[in-house]
């Protein structure tokens, strides 16, 4: 029996994408972990819930980011 | 968009009035403000903003009705 | 120095991203936006996203500056 693991799963979330955008896309060496909203709350500038926000993810707008780095193929 | 049922904006709320029942987890010693706030606010200068906010609508409205009593 | 364990330099990485911000391989057909624009964004939304960012950022900037001046 074979335990496959997927080699995705090691990868740490990109940061990039994290935020909102990453321009490596699918080359990106980092994982992209794709949410489906930012909570409108947050966007408006106060959601009382914080992390336990169900409306949407509470994407921070970090803007000293390393770049992102593209896979290395083999 | 408006918090809950309360039909209000959240930059229409006060934070003490309207949320007395709410624990507040950002007024907590070592909370993260970013997790709650965005655009580097916290809670002071949030309800700044708001009431500055407020006041530019109103004087908007002021001004508006002005003008239309000249129509 | 290497970035990570890729055995790049920074300035190599930097080439990519740049190179990749610049080719835009996003428009390319049978690219999926998902995979470069989370939270549903397309090019377009995510530059009004960004420039809202800056916005607010001046904003709150701006009314620190002003509450500073009558400390
Ligand atoms: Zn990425
Ligand atoms: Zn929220």
């Amino acid at each position: 029996l074979y335990l496959h693991i997927d080699p995705d799963f090691k990868r740490p979330p990109c940061p990039h994408f994290e935020r909102g955008f990453c321009p490596l896309g699918p080359r990106c060496a980092n994982r992209h972990v794709k949410m489906e909203k930012i909570c409108p709350f947050y966007i408006a500038g106060f959601c009382p819930n914080g992390k336990q926000c169900k409306e949407g993810h509470h994407a921070k707008f970090v803007d000293d980011l390393p770049p992102p780095e593209p896979k290395i193929v083999k | 968009p408006t918090w809950g049922d309360t039909g209000k904006s959240l930059a229409e709320m006060d934070i003490d009035a309207d949320f007395a029942e709410h624990t507040k987890p950002w007024r907590l010693p070592g909370a993260d403000q970013s997790d709650y706030f965005n655009y580097g606010f916290d809670e002071f200068t949030w309800t700044t903003y708001c009431l500055k906010q407020k006041s530019m609508t109103g004087q908007l409205a002021d001004q508006k009705a002005e003008t239309t009593k000249f129509e």
